[in-house]
């Protein structure tokens, strides 16, 4: 009988201690100071830095934490720290980073998404949140088009992109029959559209894949039947490596053209033989044409040579240090910082436009060539 | 529970009644090239008990499942109080009014002795999944339905009230008066078959006796006109068997119907009212027992075959 | 290895058995107070400030998440568990596609609370609406529910007379086309899914004070409460005839359809009562995204429902919320793994399996009908 | 990119090749059913680990042909010699791990007498641990290998074209589809599967040993798994640590579909899927396959509740 009572008052103990501790301070977030009067401040960066995609992203982050890391070895006096959130490219995992990003105070700029769908997802919340996204991968043309306050990108969308695929199949290739394949991503499916949109009647099919897809043989049926001269292909090495190997191993040879998403020497590597003379478009520049010493820095760094959307990292990550150097320390500091950036950066001239886009007259479309199991650069693609 | 009411007895049908509750008519059976049952008739009237007997292979089982539904005759058909049988889903020939019982004990091992007797009762709720969720569809209680108020701790007692309350203003939901009707209804089947005391245990725990008599019980609770008792008494031991026909007797007094089919001559010939006899799928026999008894196919049938073999 | 797990094992058994047995011998009042307390203690989770405690908070941590996100995450998948136990632990049902319900509510709200929804806009052509309308978030609620169930059925009325294993293939089927159907088609947005998802106080906005984008807080309360509610209901219909029919049939459905019960009747509501709370779980899910794209739906997130039940306890509702809990928390909690999170929860996964195999907090029925088993099992092998 | 349209003119214009294409495509399929099959035709449960059995077998072929320097289409007696020691290894690799999956995550279970869903459980979690293993040991990324062999036409009928290829690997999976149906019927060993596939306790009493029997399926499913590896390595070219799931999804439907536990049915199943997944794919888009897969699936099993030729490994012929 003692013991039960006991037991009560232990429990209306810890039900009390409980309700004492509401008093506490929610312990998460505001630990560091932030804002006044000192220099620097924390940059979130977030994107699939594992996972199937981290090959296309990887050189971004290196890109961008060669920059932290220049920018502090020349400002002892105003240290700036990068965090990284491994979001492996998904909505549903970049959403929660997203509250704790706009929560933590300390945070005062983004850079990201590195994919176009962990960007739309997250778009609202940084927006709300009063913090400055930099992508320098995300491509999509719906992301600059919804009115989002706080998106820009400092790479070209795929409008540009496929149009300038388009030409490149009509002028340089003179194709005649093209197949469009996507893999159903968000990214994949919207380049599809506008290269769809910029050829016009001479598409002859399409076809989707999947993801995760190992085996395309009724993709590859239909490429046949339909005597294909040259094949678009919008999404990822994942799956376009397997692909364009079967493609081959088939008998098709129909000129293989991919978008930025294949910027990855993981697709060559992939492919094997049958990548043999594919071409990748780009919103990149190749690194020798970079501007600086960026290519060098790289190199000496990372002992390779920067991959896709190294230099946008790079330029992303310096659009904000440059802000924080300036003496930037809120959030909508930095915000008006980046709406006024105007300046030449080591992949193209930085300024944005009002929607976030960088400023579509200084984007490069370059195509490159797979020569050697290397992609190589071929030549810039002109618009008109 | 309330001495008052009578909750065993097979509530009173108000549509006219029949003398033949089930009629096998001209039934024939062939599975391939098997003629399992040739050319069966016989009936079921109200209130008796019918012993359905014959040596093993005689066809007893197969025109139990012809019966139940299990099987669709080849030709002829059985009607149950004017409605035919076969082309029904098992539980629609319940709702019939046939229940039944099984050879190899089928209860429901995992649930208590007064769940699996509650499960019986389901074709008399009403209320369903939205009932049970929102009940909505309240009545007044009348005064015996209502919530007690016995405790003498204050705080209790106040809760107590409170229901009273809320039960005189709002009336008790449809689904709550069913779901005790049925509780109520269960608990008197189990003390009626004696098996009351260990109403809470799991069904495969209860002893071999207590699980037969549990399944009788399942099969009453859901007020069948004609309740099939498929060898009741295999595996019981003399003095079990004893029990097992008064409570039989009991069941037909309570106004059901019995068809018991039986391998055990003595306890057939101890409870029944009548007796059809089969022998490789045709009858040969029917009639009082004393009259089959006496009846020569049939001494012929079981000769050299002991009586209570199983 | 094994020997010490067993022995490890053995004690747990003994612990929480012994846990379980004196919380039962508690009076009723005082386990009313323990539950006060400890429903009060959820409330205030995401507050957690207690010294000590704090280590359990996901953004303790570099680079943790946000805790008050995480605990939304996990109270979603407690109702998911809530839902997918009615038919796999109640009903004794094996469906491997029940995210295709989770995806069905989330769909129903973004379809038709969205101003970006294909389908809004057309409504909007159709009847001439203005650009800004769209069905508000109140009506989307029971929408949502109505759809599901309706899906449920709908899956339900031609696989149920199916047996075990081939329902367990047809339902992964299901989800999948779910899946497929929202990726490939322009009604639903395709592969770029759907923005700007309605919440309690509209459309996302900064404005939103209280359902705002950033505090997870008031969601998680919200769903929390949902849960409670929940919790009730699902008694209520566990302690009726309902809930009674239900174990019949996964007990012996022959003879549960011979003492007239209708097997088919059932199973169907067993479906479109689980679809239903997994739509309700998927529409809050999708409301407070504010985004959501067919990858989210993928056929692993069914198996991990699957498997959330089956760990915590199936037939169990405090199995199955520790189930959920646990496997939505634990990843998060633990970060740092990042690459081996996976590897770690399939080998947990074995381990509970082949050490608990009745789930951490067994049905009391099934604990004792694994006992059993174990016990005849030596004649059978 | 519309939404569904059908394209019959790309069906029924190229209608032959479609069907060759698939049936390629489906016999790897029914050599990965027959494993899901066998452990289903005995033990009644579904061996989910058994995807990643077939994923070991192929990252196996990877292995040797790397380790004897496998380049793209080498010569005639390098090709046999690579293919041989493809076979030989792959199939050892995923016969022992098939029977480790048993040891590990079902035997302890056996004993318990546990219900099924606990099997499908362990099975996953088992599945989830091997592929994520390989996840992070070999990458995420697909990873390639040499086309050992160059495709050819072997010939032309109308506008279908066949190749060798092609014709290897449905040939293959024919001759071990009945080396396993002669197998199961006419040896000893076949002889005590279908017994413990029609009673175990029975088998048991007349001296079957019962573990030695399902170690035996085990394996058995573990080596044709080996051998639909090294035939996918050689017809695909690539594999990747996830590959298992999808393909022993479709795989296990095509055994449903056939009739599971029929060792004929896996293949029947197999083929058919396949054929369904192209002809579905050409008239709208490989979006839409696995919806026909499915689809196709649930009519069967609504009119043929048991799929086309009904389960059970031993009663059929015992």
């Amino acid at each position: 009988m003692r013991r039960k009572y006991v037991r009560a008052l232990g429990g209306v103990a810890l039900a009390a201690a409980m309700v004492a501790a509401v008093g506490c301070q929610d312990s998460g977030g505001d630990d560091n100071a932030s804002g006044d009067g000192t220099c620097g401040g924390k940059i979130a960066i977030f994107g699939a830095f594992t996972g199937p995609n981290a090959g296309l992203v990887i050189p971004s982050l290196n890109g961008a934490k060669l920059a932290v890391k220049q920018h502090n070895a020349e400002n002892a006096n105003c240290q700036v720290t990068m965090q990284e959130f491994d979001t492996q490219g998904a909505a549903e995992q970049a959403t929660p980073i997203a509250n704790q990003v706009a929560q933590d105070q300390s945070f005062t700029s983004v850079i990201g998404g590195h994919f176009s769908g962990e960007s739309k997802a997250t778009m609202p919340t940084y927006e709300a949140a009063g913090l400055v996204m930099v992508s320098p991968s995300a491509t999509a043309t719906e992301l600059t088009a919804a009115g989002n306050k706080s998106f820009h990108r400092v790479v070209g969308n795929d409008s540009t992109q496929g149009a300038a695929a388009a030409v490149y199949f009509k002028n340089t290739l003179k194709s005649q029959k093209v197949f469009v394949i996507d893999d159903g991503s968000t990214y994949g499916a919207g380049i599809a559209s506008e290269v769809t949109k910029g050829l016009g009647s001479l598409v002859v099919q399409s076809d989707k894949v999947q993801t995760d897809q190992t085996n395309f043989d009724a993709t590859i049926s239909k490429v046949k039947a339909a005597q294909a001269d040259a094949i678009a292909y919008a999404g990822y090495t994942n799956e376009a490596a397997p692909l364009l190997k079967q493609l081959r191993a088939a008998g098709v040879t129909a000129k293989f053209l991919g978008f930025d998403g294949l910027y990855d020497p993981a697709f060559p590597k992939g492919a094997g033989a049958g990548a043999e003379g594919a071409i990748v478009t780009c919103p990149c520049l190749p690194a020798a044409e970079a501007g600086g010493t960026f290519s060098a820095d790289f190199e000496k760094e990372y002992g390779e040579a920067p991959g896709s959307y190294g230099a946008e990292g790079y330029d992303a990550a310096k659009v904000l240090l440059d802000g924080y150097k300036d003496g930037k320390t809120t959030r909508k500091e930095l915000l008006d910082w980046v709406n006024a950036y105007d300046k030449q950066g080591v992949s193209k001239y930085i300024k944005f436009t009002d929607t976030g886009d960088v400023d579509p007259s200084k984007v490069v479309i370059w195509a490159y060539e797979i020569k050697g199991g290397a992609i190589t650069p071929q030549s810039e693609i002109k618009l008109s | 529970m309330s001495d008052t009411e009578d909750l065993v007895s097979l509530p009173e049908s108000e549509a006219p009644t029949r003398t033949d509750l089930l009629v096998v008519d001209h039934v024939t059976l062939r599975f391939g090239g098997v003629v399992a049952l040739d050319d069966v008739s016989f009936e079921v009237r109200r209130g008796e008990i019918l012993g359905l007997i014959g040596p093993n292979g005689a066809g007893k089982t197969t025109c139990f499942n012809a019966m139940t539904g299990v099987y669709r005759p080849t030709s002829g058909e059985v009607r149950f109080d004017g409605d035919r049988v076969s082309g029904r889903k098992p539980h629609q020939i319940n709702r019939l009014g046939i229940a039944r019982t099984f050879q190899n004990i089928r209860l429901f091992p995992e649930m208590t002795a007064l769940e699996n007797v509650m499960v019986g009762t389901d074709s008399q709720h009403f209320t369903s999944v939205p009932g049970a969720l929102f009940r909505l569809y309240r009545k007044r209680p009348k005064p015996e339905e209502l919530p007690v108020v016995d405790s003498h701790n204050g705080l209790v007692r106040a809760w107590q009230q409170t229901r009273l309350v809320f039960a005189k203003v709002f009336g008790i939901s449809r689904h709550t008066l069913e779901e005790r009707a049925g509780e109520q209804k269960a608990l008197a089947l189990l003390r009626f078959v004696g098996i009351a005391d260990r109403a809470n245990e799991l069904a495969r725990n209860l002893p071999y006796g207590y699980q037969r008599r549990l399944e009788i019980a399942r099969a009453l609770a859901t007020e069948p006109k004609l309740l099939c008792l498929d060898e009741p008494a295999a595996g019981f031991n003399p003095a079990e068997k004893e029990q097992l026909l008064k409570l039989i007797r009991d069941i037909r007094d309570k106004g059901y119907t019995v068809l018991l089919i039986e391998h055990d001559m003595r306890l057939v010939m101890g409870v029944t009212d009548r007796i059809v006899v089969l022998e490789f799928g045709k009858k040969i026999a029917e009639g009082t027992p004393a009259e089959v008894r006496d009846n020569p196919k049939v001494i012929a049938a079981y000769l050299g075959v002991p009586a209570d073999a199983s | 290895m094994t020997e010490t797990l067993r022995q490890i094992n053995e004690r747990r058994r003994h612990v929480t058995g012994g846990i379980g047995e004196r919380w039962r011998a508690l009076p009723k009042w005082q386990r009313a107070i323990g539950i006060l307390a400890f429903v009060g203690f959820l409330y205030y989770l995401p507050l957690l400030g207690i010294p000590g405690l704090t280590w359990f908070r996901t953004d303790s941590i570099p680079q943790g998440n946000n805790w008050a996100g995480v605990l939304f995450l996990c109270a979603i998948y407690v109702l998911v568990a809530f839902g997918l136990n009615i038919v796999i632990g109640l009903a004794g049902l094996l469906d491997l596609g029940y995210v295709g319900f989770f995806a069905v509510g989330a769909y129903s709200v973004a379809l038709f609370g969205s101003t970006q929804s294909p389908v809004v806009e057309g409504l909007q052509n159709r009847f001439g609406l203005s650009q800004d309308w769209a069905v508000a978030w109140a009506i989307c609620l029971p929408l949502a529910i109505l759809l599901t169930m309706i899906s449920g059925v709908l899956l339900g009325w031609p696989t149920l007379r199916l047996r075990g294993d081939y329902l367990a293939i047809v339902t992964l089927g299901f989800g999948e086309i779910i899946r497929i159907i929202a990726r490939n088609s322009d009604w639903t947005g395709g592969p770029q899914g759907i923005a700007a998802i309605p919440g309690p106080q509209g459309a996302p906005s900064p404005d939103n004070e209280i359902f705002g984008l950033i505090d997870a807080k008031p969601w998680y309360w919200l769903v929390l409460s949902v849960v409670i509610l929940m919790v009730f209901a699902v008694r209520r219909l566990e302690n009726s005839r309902v809930g009674r029919a239900w174990l019949a049939i996964r007990e012996d459905e022959d003879a549960a359809a011979v003492m007239g019960v209708s097997g088919f009747k059932f199973k169907l509501w067993a479906f479109a009562m689980g679809a239903a709370l997994g739509g309700l779980s998927g529409f809050l899910f999708a409301s407070r995204g504010g985004f959501i794209e067919p990858t989210q739906f993928s056929a692993q997130l069914s198996i991990l429902f699957v498997a959330m039940v089956v760990a915590g306890g199936a037939g169990n509702m405090a199995g199955v919320a520790l189930g959920a809990f646990l496997l939505a928390y634990l990843p998060e909690r633990f970060r740092d793994f990042s690459q081996y999170r996976t590897l770690v929860f399939g080998a947990a996964l074995v381990l509970v399996m082949l050490f608990a195999p009745q789930g951490l907090i067994p049905s009391r029925r099934r604990a004792r009908e694994l006992k059993d088993r174990a016990k005849e099992a030596p004649a059978n092998v | 990119m519309k939404g569904i349209f059908v394209d019959f003119d790309a069906l029924f214009g190229h209608l032959g090749q479609h069907t060759v294409d698939g049936l390629s495509k489906g016999s790897i399929y029914a050599l990965v059913a027959l494993g899901y099959t066998l452990v289903y035709g005995v033990l009644r449960l579904i061996n989910f680990a058994h995807s990643e059995v077939f994923m070991i077998g192929t990252f196996t072929v990877v292995g040797t042909w790397s380790v004897l320097g496998a380049t793209d289409s080498p010569a005639i007696g390098t090709v046999i010699l690579l293919l041989l020691a493809g076979l030989v290894a792959a199939a050892a690799v995923s016969g022992a791990t098939a029977v480790a999956v048993e040891r590990v995550a079902y035997r302890r279970l056996r004993r318990m007498n546990a219900p099924p869903l606990i099997f499908l459980i362990t099975a996953i979690g088992l599945s989830l641990v091997l592929s994520e293993a390989f996840g992070i040991w070999q990458g995420r990324l697909v990873k390639g290998m040499p086309t050992v062999i160059e495709r050819s036409v072997l010939f032309t009928i109308g506008n279908t074209e066949v190749t060798n290829v092609q014709v290897i690997t449905v040939l293959a999976a024919l001759i071990m589809m009945f080396g396993l149906d002669v197998f199961i019927n006419r040896t000893r060993y076949g002889r005590g599967v279908r017994a413990v596939a029609q009673d175990p306790d029975t088998a048991a009493l007349m001296g079957v040993n019962k573990d030695r029997v399902i170690a035996l399926i085990f394996l058995l499913g573990g080596l044709l798994a080996g051998a639909a590896a090294l035939l996918y390595c050689v017809r695909y070219g690539n594999t990747r640590f996830n590959v298992g799931f999808v393909l022993g999804l479709k795989a296990f439907t095509a055994a449903v579909l056939g009739g599971i536990g029929n060792l004929r049915g896996a293949l029947l199943g197999g083929l058919l899927l396949g054929v369904v997944e192209v002809y579905a794919a050409t008239l709208t888009s490989s979006a839409w396959e696995d919806v026909a897969a499915f689809v196709v699936l649930v009519v069967v099993l609504l009119f043929r509740p048991t799929g086309l030729l009904g389960e059970s490994l031993g009663r059929a012929r015992a």
